[in-house]
């Protein structure tokens, strides 16, 4: 019946495909505006085939399109279902704004047609990688997104420092690949297979806690800790801001990060009965967020305090999924889809309108100059801080109640929460107050303006739903859940407790994002704004030094030892041998050639000794002395 | 004592005494007819065997055409004695008086040896006639006496190349690598 | 006492003889033509055993071989000899010991 | 039968005659005459590709016996094993006379050299008797021993003798083992055989078994290469001209890797699942270190050339790994690594005609000014660390998941190849191509319709195979399986089964492991 969910990921392929060959010729305007119209079009075409889900009547459908490696019983086939449909629709329509908006803030790039190209191609990466039916349509889904995400990190790859941001990028998140294709590899040899329907509907046979199940699900949370960047995989992401502002709204925030969530999620068949995995994954969120939100104080660049800060919103989604709240995982996702990418846009057309500006410390009082984009930001604002009743507030709540009523040590990972619910809400009104309200601290000659319609329209669609997301999955009436029901229908998904408990809780989380505006206000807006400068304040803008530490610790012992292995093991040793052998061959050559005297009667005298010496040895043989 | 004793004893003799003045002569020429005077005697050792062809050829072909050919050589070469006087490769000289007399002993030795050891076979014994010798050699051996036909004509026509390129090669060639 | 009479061992024994003499020629001498000589006198010590074994075996084969030695030395001597006057029209020396090109 | 082997190992040599045969005046035909006869051949392998039963076996044998008491002769045959090997020979042989346009000197020689390395790479993948085999495999040695060390760059002359002397080395204990074998199967068929098909059958004592296994496997792990007997490898390819570096990493180091399967595998069963391991552990130890050495190479070629060393010990990892998919994994990766490693090699003899230096550092900033240049070398680049959807992933992606179950820690090693691969790869790219442009390489020329030409096949094959590989797998599976099948029959090896075989409620949808579909695998 939804056969044609093929064209979701068929369109935006064939819009990389098209651009890459004719973008040159289709010039500007155009190919954005191709490029966008597609990634439009299968939007509408995934809503179309959403439409059951959300009558509640969706079964679960494989569709099959062709055989890929049958030795593995592996085929490119796709599976869509409400989990998928969701996220289909997160990644097509956030990506169908970003890319409307991309065709205003690309405007007059000299490869404006391959930022098409790449987004495109994106996006059909990421929508591979969440219809796909098995793990090894994920894996490849989760690589080609790498992919995506190193062109377009390093899409200005003249800088130098895009260029580096890009290579890292990809080579950590292959790191989280290895481990994820580890545990590939153990699931293959569990269950025979890597599709969903087989390795979920048999994960019950598996002993709940048992150390195969342990270790699929901690090698699979590798490889969501490189890909949603987590500690201690967490130090490509700020680098990666190094993109166009739209790629870090889209691949940074909105979409490819959370993939590590969504395939949690997935397979939350599995996470479930892994006790001790859940557990690490929840702790390795909590201390994320906090790190994150910690170190998104002391940033001067307007896109890194937002990119510390989805790494901190991951670390609540990865809160979530550890603490077997699979739907407020996912519904936080897509809640920080929205207010993220928002975020990252207004961050952008903030950028855009200062000339490329992006130290907060050069801005302040934008609010007039940019309303629209001030507006839009303002809703963002209180949607992550967790002001009710905007979308960050109910999926946030949703987390942190749940953590709090599993008991025991998850009280600890609810205080982590709710302290960095506080930093939250206390660095988004730091970026909100430095960047909008104050006197200008802009360079001189500098006049910052408004976008053009084409930047500022996805603003407004994304404020709406960041103010409006939140309502679907309300304590008060919980359609997401319902919406998801069919996925999680085997596995028990943790719930908020029962009674008064969530209320307060709510109104804690909300006292304490409030705390963090208040102080940030008297901070930045009452009094002279502070001087954050000194060592302390560097230490805390390198975010701790964890770049430096693997660089000493890692990249520098790295490379000395593939300098050994090659200048010395290889260059002098192996080869060494080899040459070494070659030339003792050569030298006994050359004392052979000694006995080649060039005098024909030496020559004669040994062959007489050799004629002798053969007599004497046939006489001795046939006994005649 | 049987005539055939004194003359083999007689040409024995002739025949080393030929070889060891080929040896030791300072003079080729003197060495030349030492070797004729050895083929001479091995003739007459053919002819004592019923080798009456062979004696014939050896004569012919040895004796006259080929010694003939080492005194042309000699006369074209020269006559030239000085670089005989030392020996400069080492232990050259009682190697190869060890080497002689080692040969000669093993040779005698395994010569006794199969002489002991084998029995006398009976052969189709014949005289060494020319009718004889040529019923034979264009009979069973035609094939191989035909191959020496090639080698001829090869050694001929090596022997006219070698005397052209020696007189192109020394007009381009004048150095003296030694 | 029995009666002395020449056999093919007595030959053999020449034989060999001369043949070592011709080896020892061969080694001392450096005058070409002289080891040419030698190598004559060395391929006559062999016929001569081919002829008297031949006919201590009542065989022809023996001196059919001799023949065939004759004709490769008779062979062998014309392009020596042409090798050694060759090699005097360039060196103006029939000593081996100065041909020593080929030493390693 | 049209005696179809026969003809296409002819082609090449009718070619090469067809090259001498042009006369001199008339050298401008040279280049033209001989890509246009080179595909010929790639005709002839397009055909068999297209018309080759999956049900597997040998197709097309012929056989001829030459020496009736040793039986030798001309017998030849191609199965799913082999049938890609000769296919991608044929495809990369007229890319590399279009690549050898710039050749300029003796380039009659050259083509003729080229012709000649044809045949005899052809010959190996074809041979079913053991001394035909061998005499393909020694062919080879020459060729390419003159197209270094005539074509080659500066050091041509260490690199050539250094290839020559090594593999003439292994083949020593290939032609040694090669013999022994055959004796030693003497008794049991009543007469020497060097067929390969009478060889199969024989059975053998374990010793004479473990001792012919390193005989062969001496011989394939020179040629292949694996550590520590790659050193020659670097060498060979950097001085070798664009061309021959192509054909070196493209076919000739599968002549190993396919030996590896061919006769390790077939004729030796016991040895091979008694000392498997110790050539996959060699493997793996390749793998990483080769991925090592590497990233710190100041030159693009020889980067290339340890990468070479490195995908390789997959391939082997796989062989030796003896389970269908990562035998199969090995295979499809013998053909993914020919495309992606040949395109890499002729990427970088474009730039070097270009810039005429090898070195890293030399270079920068190229994707500015060569846009389509720097697109094709990513597009390798990316096919040659395995991204899905280009075709390198298959391979290794088989191998890896197919592997764990036999050698599960040697594998979870391998795997860390897949990091260190982004590393020297994408390092090397930055360098290269990232940043601004150095003023050498400002006025750089993108690559002309020529150079796209030769190019774009290799990229449709490279997309291709990494999108729908199911054509070339479903040649391959029911020839490995028989492999496999009769290890399991003469040892007591037995495929691994899952954890779960048995006791899943779900299907799951994988084609039965412990036996062969079409029964192809006992005699």
């Amino acid at each position: 019946m939804i056969d044609f969910i093929w064209l979701v990921i068929a369109l935006p392929l064939f819009g990389a495909v098209g651009l890459l060959f004719f973008g040159k010729r289709i010039g500007e305007p155009n190919s954005g505006r191709i490029g966008s119209a597609l990634v439009v079009l299968s939007f509408f075409i995934a809503l179309v085939a959403a439409l059951p889900a959300f009558a509640g009547t969706l079964e679960p459908e494989n569709v099959l399109l062709f055989e890929w490696l049958p030795a593995l019983g592996v085929n490119v086939s796709l599976l869509w279902d409400p989990l998928s449909a969701m996220m289909t629709l997160i990644v097509t329509g956030v990506g169908a704004l970003i890319h409307i908006y991309g065709t205003g803030y690309m405007h007059g790039d000299s490869r404006f047609p391959r930022f098409f190209t790449y987004l495109n191609l994106f996006i059909a990466s990421m929508l591979i990688l969440v219809l796909g039916d098995s793990f090894a349509t994920m894996f490849v889904g989760w690589e080609l997104v790498g992919l995506s995400s190193y062109l377009l990190i390093s899409f200005w790859f003249e800088k130098p420092s895009a260029a580096a941001a890009g290579k890292k990028a990809f080579i950590v998140n292959r790191i989280g690949d290895f481990g994820f294709l580890i545990g590939l590899m153990i699931i293959f040899a569990t269950f025979g297979s890597l599709s969903y329907s087989t390795v979920f509907a048999n994960a019950n046979i598996l002993e709940t806690g048992g150390a195969t199940v342990t270790a699929i699900t901690l090698l699979l949370l590798v490889g969501a800790v490189g890909k949603s960047a987590q500690l201690p995989l967490s130090v490509w992401l700020p680098d990666a801001m190094e993109g166009p502002t739209p790629v870090s709204a889209l691949i940074h925030a909105a979409t490819m990060v959370t993939a590590g969530v969504y395939m949690i999620a997935r397979s939350a068949a599995l996470f479930s009965i892994a006790p001790v995995s859940s557990g690490v994954v929840a702790t390795v969120g909590a201390l994320t967020a906090l790190f994150a939100a910690v170190v998104a104080i002391g940033q001067r660049d307007i896109k890194r305090v937002l990119a510390y800060s989805t790494i901190s919103q991951l670390g609540y989604m990865f809160m979530a999924v550890g603490a077997t709240a699979y739907v407020a995982g996912v519904f936080h996702l897509m809640t920080h889809a929205f207010f993220k990418a928002l975020l990252f846009l207004g961050a952008g057309a903030v950028i855009h309108g200062m000339h490329g500006e992006q130290d907060m410390w050069k801005m302040g009082g934008l609010r007039k100059k940019m309303p629209i984009t001030f507006v839009t930001m303002l809703v963002a604002w209180m949607a992550i801080s967790g002001i009710p009743p905007f979308a960050g507030f109910w999926s946030k709540d949703e987390i942190l109640a749940i953590t709090y009523g599993k008991g025991g040590a998850w009280v600890v990972l609810w205080a982590i929460g709710i302290v960095t619910a506080g930093l939250t809400a206390f660095y988004m009104s730091r970026l909100m107050f430095l960047t909008f309200w104050g006197k200008p601290r802009w360079d001189d000659g500098l006049e910052p303006h408004e976008s053009p319609r084409s930047m500022t329209l996805p603003l407004a669609v994304l404020a709406v739903f960041a103010a409006g997301a939140g309502l679907i999955n309300t304590p008060f009436r919980l359609s997401l859940e319902h919406f998801l029901d069919p996925v999680f229908e085997v596995i028990k998904v943790a719930h908020p407790p029962e009674g008064s408990t969530p209320w307060i809780l709510a109104g804690v989380s909300v006292l304490v994002a409030l705390g963090g505006i208040a102080y940030a206000y008297r901070r930045y807006i009452k009094r002279a704004l502070p001087v954050e400068e000194g060592p302390r304040w560097d230490f805390l803008e390198e975010g701790f030094g964890v770049d430096e530490l693997y660089g000493r610790t890692i990249v520098l012992p790295g490379k000395a030892v593939a300098e050994s292995a090659a200048f010395t093991a290889d260059a002098r040793g192996i080869d060494g041998l080899v040459n070494g052998v070659g030339g003792a061959v050569k030298k006994l050559a050359d004392a052979a050639t000694r006995l080649q005297t060039g005098q024909v009667r030496s020559y004669g005298t040994g062959m007489f000794l050799g004629t002798v010496a053969l007599i004497l040895w046939l006489l001795v043989r046939g006994g005649a002395f | 004592m049987d005539i055939r004793v004194i003359i083999f004893i007689v040409f024995a003799l002739a025949a080393v005494a030929g070889a060891i003045s080929m040896v030791l002569a300072r003079n080729p020429v003197h060495s030349a007819f030492g070797l004729l005077l050895t083929m001479f005697s091995i003739a007459v050792f053919y002819v004592m065997n019923g080798a009456h062809f062979v004696a014939a050829i050896q004569i012919m072909i040895y004796a006259g055409a080929v010694m003939t050919l080492f005194l042309f050589v000699i006369m074209f070469v020269g006559v030239d004695t000085s670089d005989e006087a030392e020996e400069h490769i080492p232990f050259q000289r009682p190697m190869a008086m060890i080497l002689g007399a080692g040969l000669l002993i093993l040779i005698v030795a395994s010569g006794i040896q199969a002489w002991v050891n084998s029995r006398a076979l009976t052969g189709r014994g014949s005289l060494g006639t020319i009718e004889n010798v040529s019923d034979e050699l264009f009979g069973t051996w035609l094939l191989p006496f035909e191959a020496t036909m090639f080698l001829l004509a090869i050694a001929a026509v090596g022997t006219i190349a070698l005397a052209q390129f020696a007189f192109t090669l020394r007009s381009t060639d004048g150095s003296d690598d030694e | 006492m029995s009666e002395l009479v020449v056999t093919a061992g007595w030959y053999m024994a020449l034989a060999a003889l001369l043949f070592s003499i011709g080896a020892i020629g061969l080694l001392t001498r450096r005058n070409a033509l002289v080891m040419f000589m030698s190598i004559e006198l060395m391929l006559n010590s062999v016929n001569l055993t081919f002829v008297a074994v031949g006919k201590e075996l009542r065989t022809l084969e023996g001196q059919i071989a001799t023949l065939f030695v004759i004709v490769v030395a008779a062979a062998e001597v014309t392009v020596g000899l042409a090798i050694i006057v060759a090699v005097f029209r360039r060196r103006e020396t029939a000593s081996v010991d100065e041909l020593s090109e080929m030493r390693g | 039968m049209f005696p179809v082997l026969a003809f296409l190992v002819g082609l090449p040599v009718l070619a090469a005659i067809a090259i001498v045969l042009i006369p001199k005046s008339r050298s401008e035909l040279l280049l033209p005459v001989a890509f246009g006869l080179s595909l010929l051949p790639l005709a002839v392998a397009g055909y068999m590709v297209w018309t080759f039963d999956t049900a597997g076996g040998f197709q097309w044998v012929e056989s001829i016996i030459w020496m009736e008491r040793l039986r030798i002769g001309w017998t030849v045959g191609v199965d799913g094993i082999s049938l890609f090997l000769v296919a991608l020979t044929a495809f990369l042989f007229p890319i590399s006379i279009l690549a050898s346009a710039k050749i300029s000197d003796r380039l009659r020689g050259y083509l003729v050299s080229l012709f000649i390395l044809e045949t005899g790479v052809l010959g190996v993948f074809i041979a079913l008797d053991l001394v035909l085999f061998f005499v393909f495999f020694e062919i080879v040695l020459i060729p390419m021993f003159f197209m270094i060390g005539i074509w080659g760059s500066s050091n041509r002359k260490y690199a050539a003798i250094k290839f020559f002397v090594y593999t003439a080395f292994g083949s020593a204990f290939l032609l040694a083992s090669i013999i022994a074998l055959a004796v030693n199967a003497g008794p049991v068929l009543q007469t020497v055989s060097f067929q390969w098909n009478d060889l199969a059958q024989v059975p053998m004592t374990s010793a004479a078994q473990t001792w012919l296994f390193f005989g062969f496997a001496i011989a394939f792990a020179i040629k292949v290469p694996l550590f520590p007997l790659h050193t020659w490898l670097p060498d060979a390819h950097t001085e070798a001209p664009t061309a021959g570096s192509v054909l070196l990493a493209g076919v000739l180091l599968k002549m190993g890797t396919y030996g590896f399967i061919r006769f390790n595998l077939t004729l030796f069963p016991e040895a091979t699942v008694k000392y498997g391991k110790w050539l996959a552990l060699v493997a793996v130890i390749g793998i990483v270190y080769a991925a090592l050495v590497a990233t710190v190479q100041p030159d693009i070629k020889r980067l290339v050339a340890y990468s070479s060393v490195s995908h390789l010990g997959f391939i082997v990892l796989g062989t030796f790994a003896l389970t269908l998919s990562s035998v199969q994994g090995g295979l499809i990766q013998m053909v993914n690594h020919g495309l992606s490693t040949g395109a890499l090699f002729l990427l970088i003899g474009m730039i070097y005609e270009r810039t005429h230096t090898r070195k890293i550092a030399d270079y920068g900033g190229l994707a500015s000014t060569m846009p389509i240049f720097s697109g094709f070398f990513l597009l390798a680049v990316f096919a040659s660390i395995g991204l899905p959807g280009l075709n390198g992933f298959i391979g290794e992606f088989m191998v890896l998941i197919g592997s764990w179950q036999t050698f599960p820690v040697l594998t979870v090693v391998a795997a860390s190849g897949v990091v260190l691969s982004a590393i020297y790869v994408l390092w090397a790219y930055e360098r290269v191509f990232t940043g601004p442009p150095g003023k050498a390489n400002k006025d750089l020329e993108d690559l002309n319709s020529r150079e796209i030409a030769i190019l774009v096949p290799i990229a449709v094959l490279i997309v291709f195979l990494g999108v729908y590989p199911k054509p070339v797998l479903d040649r391959m599976e029911n020839d490995v399986n028989a492999v496999i099948s009769r290890i399991e029959q003469s040892t007591n090896y037995e495929r691994p089964t899952f954890d779960l075989e048995g006791r899943l409620t779900v299907d799951v949808g994988v084609p039965e492991q412990g036996e062969s579909p079409s029964g192809e695998g006992s005699e």
